[in-house]
């Protein structure tokens, strides 16, 4: 009852959220009969949260924190929630993503029911995992933690292995719940290490506990490797690229959108917060830095290969993971260094680009669910022309595509720049080796995200314009108002957030104010609302409200020109070379378009081609040509594999000791008595 | 005093005895006379136990010695011998490992026995404490039996030496346990051998055969 | 206010000076181009003609194109107009230097080149899709190079800002070699963001090795104009900032009608003199091979970050 | 005869419980016995184990009002440790007593079990109660001794109910494992006479547990260490710890599964129960951590090697009692660590992980039945085919492998935090184990699941209510434990680890 005695407003509505998405899933089940009440009270419910969670985060930053104990838990340890800066982020980072994806989801799941399928596995497991995702933000003690981790774990499970049909499908499920295991065993060995040193399960009392270097050391790195296994850290990603794409497209979107982002955020709490800047040493950021840097790189030239769209999305996320680790990475180099300004800098990029991705990878995973849902298909080389057939799916699509590929005016660009001022202040460091990683890092980072634009030109070039390349594509429809509004929403976050930094960043400096005890929000406000100057003016600016002004003036001004109505467009069919016809078959293919970076990073990508060729009669005479080409994830030849023989290898030799029958059995319990008795009268 | 010195020796003698037998039965070839040193074993149990039942106060021992007798050293050998009669198992004891070897690995086990038992022993002030360590190596020998053997007969037969070493430990370490306890043992040991014996039955209807290797194949292929 | 409104004005004055001058440049290449091949060549005023030859005519759409299309011309010309008029050519601590720094502006400069790529795909044609592939690779691998070479500048100036790091170059005391390697490296980059040679050359269709022209092989009349003119600011946008960032030279620092004068005229001059350079380099190299490119951008990512490291071991204890 | 602690609480209560609740499953077991109609010994059967649970609740009310206690003479005692496990065993008893209503109906009707078979089934069920729950009270170190092997044999009986080769020799071979196993055990326990006849002389004191706790630091460290790793060696055979561990797999795989239920479940507990007991006792004996360190040695032992095996099965039954013994070796490494967190954690964890893993067996059978095999790769599409059986079989994999809300999780965040604590080190092989044994039960568990169904289904009828009641606690106990439990534990917790 104290709960609700609580004065706190964003705590309440923090509980509110969750319990509205609890409620969603019990519901569930009892609304097995009524699928399409079933489906709107589900949909809106989850919808429901995420705007409270929004509501929550937003006061929740304005400084209203409270923190409070559950009914349930352990008989010394009942629950406790909180909501402090850093929670009440990461509660708007999944209200921003929360909200829409349930309005999405009301249009997204009728394909479902229409099919006859029942609703109760997504019904119960997709509200859980919002529940999950939301409860880790808020716990504040290490058990709550973790059991709201792993809740958040299964139900996610459960939604990869949703089409259970496939054997693929079967499959990224165990490797992904096999790697969500590891994760969670690491993460409670980082508790454990913070448990061992404080004696308290809380999180204010770990914060109290007195860390050797040592023990800061296995903690970080514990949390390091746990966290980054869930988040999708190269190389530790490769569970990513199989599950993300089987889900169902609002569940793949939460995953990839905010269920990433809880990592990120469970990372946070556990160095920034429970092991303290204090605690730093300087190998920490580089070690991130390193692992930012493949991860962007990594993520983006396997994106680049894939032709299954939701996979590519799902390899994209593996950069933007990276890119946020590159800042955070940066931020605990300069913590660490002594210059809590620039860390603080580079915690507000990080942060900036947490919620940017959640809001253009969710746009993104719900706009493949729209072609999904209208082609039925998620195979890019089976698409094109949509712009046609589905011009508001494209359209907001093409605004995450811009966002995502860190292209001005929207949001990305923003985080990017904020990440490459923060790596800018390099020259403040002492020590020589990070000043030339990080400038290194930097420039990986130029590279990923002009790769990742590459990659954007491909998808939208590809599932949008040119010619249909199937039927199913040719005849897509238009979704429906509420998955066209479930798109909308984050598109026009996308757009505020690009236009708008100098509001926003104020309101998210209270985490690291928290955090290291310095805020930005002096000098990023000394210019003005129009211009965002991290630093001064004199070092770097952006003003992109007279950006946007600008390019809509200009822009509209000539656009008006070229089409005034006496300016007439003439149509005609494509020149096709003296061709009598041209069919879509003749367009570039996604596996075309990537072609030259197959080439240029042979070396990564290790490509596998096929090349079937069907003969007449002549061997010159060729009548068809098949070219297939795969392309391999080297952390599953290198990492994975291998372990995986070792084991089987390890197994295989006790498997022979259990073969070989009752008088060797007898002998092991009588070689087990000698033995003890020998080392105990030793 | 003169007698008691005398039964002392007398129990030291049976507890070399017990050694005794327990390396003859892992020497013996043929099944019967397996069952023969069986009996014998049993025979010297009761004898112990009367010894022992001489020198100390408890007048249960003479019971115990009674039981003994009768259980161990008649009715299990008579219901083993009625088996083997019955199924016409073939007579030949078939070791796993050769004898040399067998006796090698028993003589370094009662070195062991003699090695973890010493401690103990010293600091023991019952007068038959010296027979600690040769109960332990008996019970270890009969355990070795149960590892070498192939047929389930003798595997039983290795288990029921094992229970006379038991029951030896507790007799010449401790004067015996309390009387509950040694009915307790004596009626779960006597539940043992009638499913040993509904054992062999089935064993031999279903595989034909008492081999253990024999009947896990037969098991494992079915 | 007065001064901040004169601000503005010189800002918008220097914006419409690069979109009327970079016609001239082109011309001006031609030219230089022409003679080095013992020709007369054509007129140096010859791309205003095309311009407007080309606004004159009717646009041909293909059928199914989309809004993408349409709007294509559109966004490539102001984004690439936008980015120029951040450049300091004439006067320094223009407004504009707060609106977007210099990876803002290579950012604007990006967002023109995603746009145009989508509309090489919107036909759903061969040719455009392979233009786009080829130059949103090459472009990405550019740059690496590109930030790090304005990481090395920024390192001396401590900023982003095009105009304090003007104003670094202009009080640059002794040889920083950390500079030359920046330069060089971003020469190099220059040259492949504007398809020149020996990376592409904007007069070939030859579909084995066309870049940029095979992205707009669809485009014709006033829609072609406009991606035409956008193409030649940037070549001039380029060449400005090398200018702006290591030879600013004569660039006004205050206002006032000499010093803007002098500006204006030290600008052309170098402008000229640059023009001369690209003519002799194009005509000095042939055209690489495709996928030499990627060797060619690597060597100017390596040059940067020798830059950058030099920089430290140099300068750093120098200072 | 007489123990000077004898303070024959119980005796002036209502109902003396203990007789009550060790009369009940032998009086049942008889009237079994003589049983002829099969309908009616279902209900017998379930009629006696709900009996027995009842006065297991009353012993539990007892305690809570009047503490521990012995009775009987001092024969039998309980305490906040041995409690709560006698109320889990009748439970988990009663649960499966009515689950194996209808499973061994359709063992009766459709795979044609013979009647005295049935007979003999539910006698030797009943008798197995007894010596679970004398083993559990009985203050006497021989007794318990005595019911350990009375369970054990009523087990080898049932293993081989089905008097099939297989189930034959796995029965064989769980007799003379088990039996070289508790040879040991006896051995260890006339070791502890043989000190402890020196103080109480040869009385039944000297194997009355309660005397000899009161007098542990009596008792010669050197016998008793001796005594210790017979008792080890022979108790841990009967807990499934490698590498005594052999008989195990067989027994669960062959018996009929409401016996792999309670074997997993409970016969596990009991020796591992004595095993703590004696641990006890030696600790206070010797004052060193050899004994807790033997017992990390061969828990972590069955731990990795249960975690890598379960990669190799095929038969679904003999893969999850390669789980049971992972998870007793979980227990076992707890009760080594022997702080009262881990003992805490310990305890939770046995609690769990019977009701879990029993749980998993009741759906196990039942996905048998439906399958017709016990063949991993005959099983197909359990959810398409019984959603209840399929999501009951994986929500219970799920639990059993460590994932919250469920209580195994709580038991395994304590075990964690506990051994942390102590032996920082331990950490490696635990996760390491954890995720292999995660890995194995779910590469097997999600093809029976999910897909489509197997072509030679069939329909059963299953009973789902034990099997929903048993995780029902399991959530429970993971979500909050109610504080008269958590007391049992805190307490017990205090008395192992010697506070």
């Amino acid at each position: 009852m104290h709960l609700l005695a609580s004065t706190s407003c964003s705590l309440q509505l923090a509980l509110a959220a969750m319990f509205s998405v609890l409620l969603a899933a019990l519901l569930s089940p009892c609304l097995g009969k009524r699928s399409d009440l079933q489906r709107l009270a589900i949909s809106l419910l989850i919808a429901l949260s995420g705007a409270l969670a929004i509501a929550a985060g937003i006061s929740g930053l304005l400084g209203d924190t409270a923190a409070a104990t559950l009914p349930i838990g352990l008989p010394w340890l009942p629950m406790h929630i909180h909501i402090d800066a850093l929670a009440a982020f990461f509660m708007l980072t999944i209200g921003v993503l929360l909200m829409p994806v349930g309005i999405y989801s009301v249009g997204y799941m009728k394909s479902f029911t229409a099919n006859g399928q029942s609703l109760a596995q997504l019904g119960i497991f997709l509200p859980l995992f919002a529940l999950g995702m939301e409860g880790v933000v808020m716990a504040d003690d290490a058990y709550a933690f973790m059991v709201f981790w792993e809740l958040m774990s299964v139900s996610s499970y459960f939604l990869v292995t949703w089409e259970h049909a496939h054997e693929q499908n079967r499959r990224a499920g165990f490797l992904y719940l096999l790697m969500a295991h590891l994760a969670g065993l690491l993460i409670l060995g980082s508790f454990a290490v913070l448990y061992a040193a404080s004696g308290s399960f809380t999180f204010a009392g770990m914060r109290g506990g007195e860390l050797s270097a040592g023990m800061a050391t296995a903690a970080f790195l514990l949390a390091a490797f746990g966290f980054g296994m869930k988040a999708g850290v190269v190389p530790l990603h490769a569970w990513l690229p199989e599950a993300h794409p089987v889900a169902p497209s609002n569940a793949s979107a939460l995953m990839s959108g905010i269920m990433l982002k809880v990592a990120i955020f469970g990372f946070i709490r556990v160095t920034w917060d429970l092991v303290g800047s204090d605690a730093f040493i300087w190998w920490w950021g580089g070690l991130l830095l390193a692992a930012g840097s493949s991860s962007a790189l990594g993520g983006v030239l396997m994106a680049l290969q894939q032709h299954d769209l939701k996979r590519l999305l799902a390899y994209h996320s593996v950069e933007n993971i990276g890119i946020i680790l590159i800042g955070l990475g940066l931020a605990m180099i300069f913590a660490a260094a002594g210059h809590p300004l620039i860390a603080a800098l580079g915690l507000i990029a990080a942060l900036y680009h947490t919620i940017n991705h959640a809001l253009f990878k969710g746009l993104l995973f719900m706009g493949a669910g729209a072609v999904l849902h209208a082609t039925g298909s998620r195979d890019m080389e089976s698409m094109g022309g949509l712009i046609r057939h589905m011009p508001i799916t494209a359209a907001l699509f093409l605004v995450a595509s811009i966002s995502i590929a860190a292209l001005p005016p929207f949001n990305g660009f923003v985080s990017e720049w904020l990440t490459f001022q923060t790596a800018l202040l390099t020259p403040e460091l002492d020590n020589t080796l990070l000043a030339a990683l990080i400038p290194f890092s930097a420039s990986m980072l130029a590279l990923a995200g002009a790769l990742a634009a590459a990659c954007f030109v491909k998808v939208f070039g590809i599932v949008f314009q040119g010619n249909a390349r199937s039927k199913a594509a040719e005849q897509a429809h238009e979704v429906d108002r509420w998955m066209q509004i479930g798109m909308a929403i984050p598109a026009l976050f996308c757009l505020l957030l690009g236009v708008l930094p100098t509001l926003f960043i104020p309101l998210i400096d209270s985490v690291p104010q928290l955090l290291i005890h310095h805020s930005l929000a002096a000098s990023v406000q000394a210019g003005h609302w129009l211009w965002l100057t991290p630093i001064s003016a004199e070092r770097a600016a952006y003003a992109a409200p007279l950006l946007i002004t600008g390019l809509l003036l200009v822009g509209g001004l000539l656009y008006w020109r070229l089409h005034r109505r006496n300016n007439r467009i003439l149509r005609g069919s494509v020149w096709s070379c003296g061709h009598p016809h041209l069919n879509p078959r003749m367009q570039y293919t996604a596996t075309s378009f990537s072609q030259p970076l197959r080439r240029i990073f042979s070396g990564i990508y290790q490509p596998d081609k096929h090349l079937g060729n069907a003969y007449e009669d002549h061997p010159l005479i060729v009548r068809k040509i098949a070219y297939a080409v795969h392309v391999k994830d080297l952390a599953f030849d290198k990492l994975y594999r291998p372990i995986g023989t070792a084991t089987h290898h390890l197994a295989d030799r006790i498997a022979r000791e259990h073969g070989r029958g009752m008088h060797a059995y007898l002998a092991y319990i009588f070689i087990s008595i000698i033995a003890l008795l020998i080392w105990i009268a030793r | 005093m003169n007698q008691l010195m005398f039964i002392q020796e007398a129990i030291s003698i049976a507890a070399s005895l017990m050694l005794l037998i327990s390396f003859a039965l892992l020497a013996q070839h043929r099944l019967l006379s397996v069952l023969h040193w069986f009996s014998a074993q049993g025979i010297v149990l009761a004898i112990t136990t009367l010894l022992v039942a001489l020198i100390s106060d408890h007048d249960e021992l003479y019971f115990s010695a009674a039981m003994t007798l009768l259980l161990k050293g008649a009715l299990l050998p008579w219901l083993l011998w009625r088996i083997i009669m019955k199924m016409h198992i073939h007579r030949e004891v078939e070791p796993m490992v050769n004898m040399p070897v067998t006796m090698m690995i028993a003589l370094g086990l009662v070195l062991v026995s003699f090695h973890i038992a010493l401690p103990i022993e010293a600091i023991s002030d019952l007068a038959t404490h010296n027979t600690l360590a040769i109960a332990t190596a008996t019970v270890f020998l009969g355990m070795l039996m149960m590892i070498t053997r192939k047929k389930a007969v003798t595997q039983v037969i290795g288990f029921l030496s094992i229970e006379n070493a038991l029951f030896f430990t507790a007799i010449g370490a401790t004067h015996g346990m309390p009387m509950i306890v040694e009915i307790g043992v004596a009626f779960d040991v006597l539940i043992a051998a009638i499913i040993f014996g509904l054992f062999f039955t089935q064993m031999r209807s279903t595989f034909d055969s008492l081999d253990i290797e024999e009947i896990e194949a037969k098991a494992k292929r079915r | 206010m007065k001064q901040t409104l004169t601000l503005w004005l010189l800002n918008l004055l220097q914006a419409s000076l690069m979109l009327l001058v970079a016609p001239l440049l082109a011309g001006i290449v031609r030219k230089f181009k022409a003679r080095l091949q013992n020709r007369r060549g054509a007129s140096l005023l010859q791309p205003y003609q095309d311009l407007r030859k080309l606004f004159s005519k009717e646009s041909l759409f293909a059928d199914n194109s989309s809004w993408i299309f349409r709007t294509a011309p559109v966004v490539i010309f102001t984004a690439t107009l936008l980015a120029a008029s951040i450049v300091p050519i004439i006067v320094v601590d223009l407004p504009s230097a707060m609106i977007a720094d210099v990876i803002a502006m290579t950012a604007l400069l990006a967002l023109a080149r995603f746009w145009i790529a989508l509309a090489a795909m919107d036909i759903g044609t061969a040719f455009g899709g392979m233009g786009a592939s080829r130059e949103m690779t090459f472009s990405a691998l550019a740059e690496p190079a590109m930030l790090m070479g304005v990481f090395v500048m920024s390192l001396g100036a401590h900023s982003t800002n095009l105009s304090t790091m003007v104003h670094f170059a202009l009080n640059l005391h002794h040889l920083h070699p950390s500079v030359a390697f920046a330069l060089a490296a971003l020469l190099m980059v220059s040259v492949a963001e504007n398809g020149r040679i020996p990376i592409d050359n904007p007069t070939t269709h030859l579909e084995l090795t066309m870049i940029h022209e095979a992205m707009i092989l669809e485009y014709s009349g006033r829609h072609l104009a406009l991606i035409e003119w956008a193409a030649q600011i940037k070549l001039l946008l380029f060449a400005s900032l090398i200018i702006s960032l290591f030879a600013p030279w004569g660039i006004a620092e205050t206002i006032g009608l000499l010093p803007i004068l002098i500006a204006l005229g030290c600008w052309f001059a170098k402008i000229i003199l640059l023009a001369a350079a690209v003519a002799m380099l194009e005509s000095a190299l042939a055209k690489i091979r495709l996928f030499e490119v990627p060797n060619y951008l690597f060597t100017a990512f390596v040059l940067a970050f020798l830059g950058m490291l030099v920089h430290y071991i140099l300068e750093v204890g120098v200072q | 005869m007489i123990s000077p602690m004898t303070a024959p609480i119980s005796e002036q209560l209502p109902i003396n419980w203990f007789s009550f609740t060790l009369l009940s499953p032998l009086i049942g077991g008889l009237l079994l016995a003589f049983t002829r109609q099969a309908e009616k010994a279902f209900s017998i059967n379930v009629i006696f184990s709900a009996a027995t649970f009842l006065g297991s609740i009353g012993l539990a009310l007892d305690v809570l009002q009047v503490g521990a206690h012995e009775a009987l003479n001092g024969f039998f005692f309980v305490d906040a440790y041995n409690v709560f496990l006698v109320s889990l065993t009748s439970f988990v008893a009663l649960t499966t007593a009515i689950y194996s209503g209808p499973y061994m109906r359709f063992e009766w009707r459709e795979r044609g079990l013979p009647n005295h078979r049935l007979r003999l089934y539910h006698a030797m069920y009943q008798l197995f109660i007894f010596g679970m729950l004398l083993g559990f009270t009985t203050n006497n170190i021989g007794l318990m001794w005595i019911a350990l092997e009375l369970a054990t044999l009523a087990t080898v009986l049932l293993v081989s109910l089905y008097r099939t080769p297989a189930s034959i020799a796995a029965a064989w071979k769980y007799f003379m494992l088990a039996g070289m196993g508790i040879a040991l055990a006896l051995f260890g326990t006339i070791l502890i006479f043989f000190t402890s006849s020196t103080i109480f002389g040869h009385s039944n004191a000297a194997l009355t547990w309660t005397m000899l706790y009161a007098h542990a630091s009596e008792l010669q460290p050197t016998v008793m260490i001796m005594a210790f790793a017979f008792l080890m060696i022979g108790y841990g055979t009967k807990i499934g710890l490698v590498p005594m561990h052999t008989w195990l797999p067989d027994a669960h795989g062959e018996g009929p599964t409401p016996v792999s239920a309670v074997l997993s479940g409970l016969l596990l507990n009991l020796a591992l129960y004595d095993l703590v007991r004696f641990k006890m006792l030696v600790d206070l004996s010797t004052g060193s951590d050899t004994a807790g360190h033997v017992m990390i040695f061969f828990g972590t032992l069955s731990l990795l090697v249960a975690a890598l095996s379960l990669h190799k099965q095929h038969d679904i039954k003999r893969m999850f009692s390669f789980s049971s013994i992972e998870h007793m070796g979980l227990m076992t490494i707890a009760f080594g660590i022997g702080t009262p967190l881990a003992c805490y954690a310990g305890l939770l964890h046995m609690t769990v992980h019977s009701l879990v893993k029993s749980g998993i067996f009741f759906t196990v059978g039942h996905a048998a039945q439906a399958m017709g095999s016990q063949q991993m790769d005959r099983i197909r599409g359990l959810i398409r085919h019984h959603p209840g059986i399929g999501w009951g079989l994986l929500i219970g994999t799920a639990a059993i492998a460590g994932f919250p809300p469920f209580g195994v999780f709580t038991s395994e965040f304590l075990l964690f935090s506990a051994t942390l604590d102590s032996y920082p080190w331990l950490i490696a092989p635990l996760l390491t184990g954890l995720l292999i044994a995660f890995a194995g039960l779910f590469r097997f568990v999600q093809p029976m699941v999910y897909g489509e169904v197997a072509e030679h289904a069939i329909t059963v009828k299953a009973n789902m209510v034990p099997i929903y009641v048993h995780f029902t606690l399991a959530l429970w106990l993971g979500l909050s434990i109610p504080a008269f439990l958590s007391g049992w534990y805190k307490q017990a917790a205090a008395l192992i680890a010697g506070g």
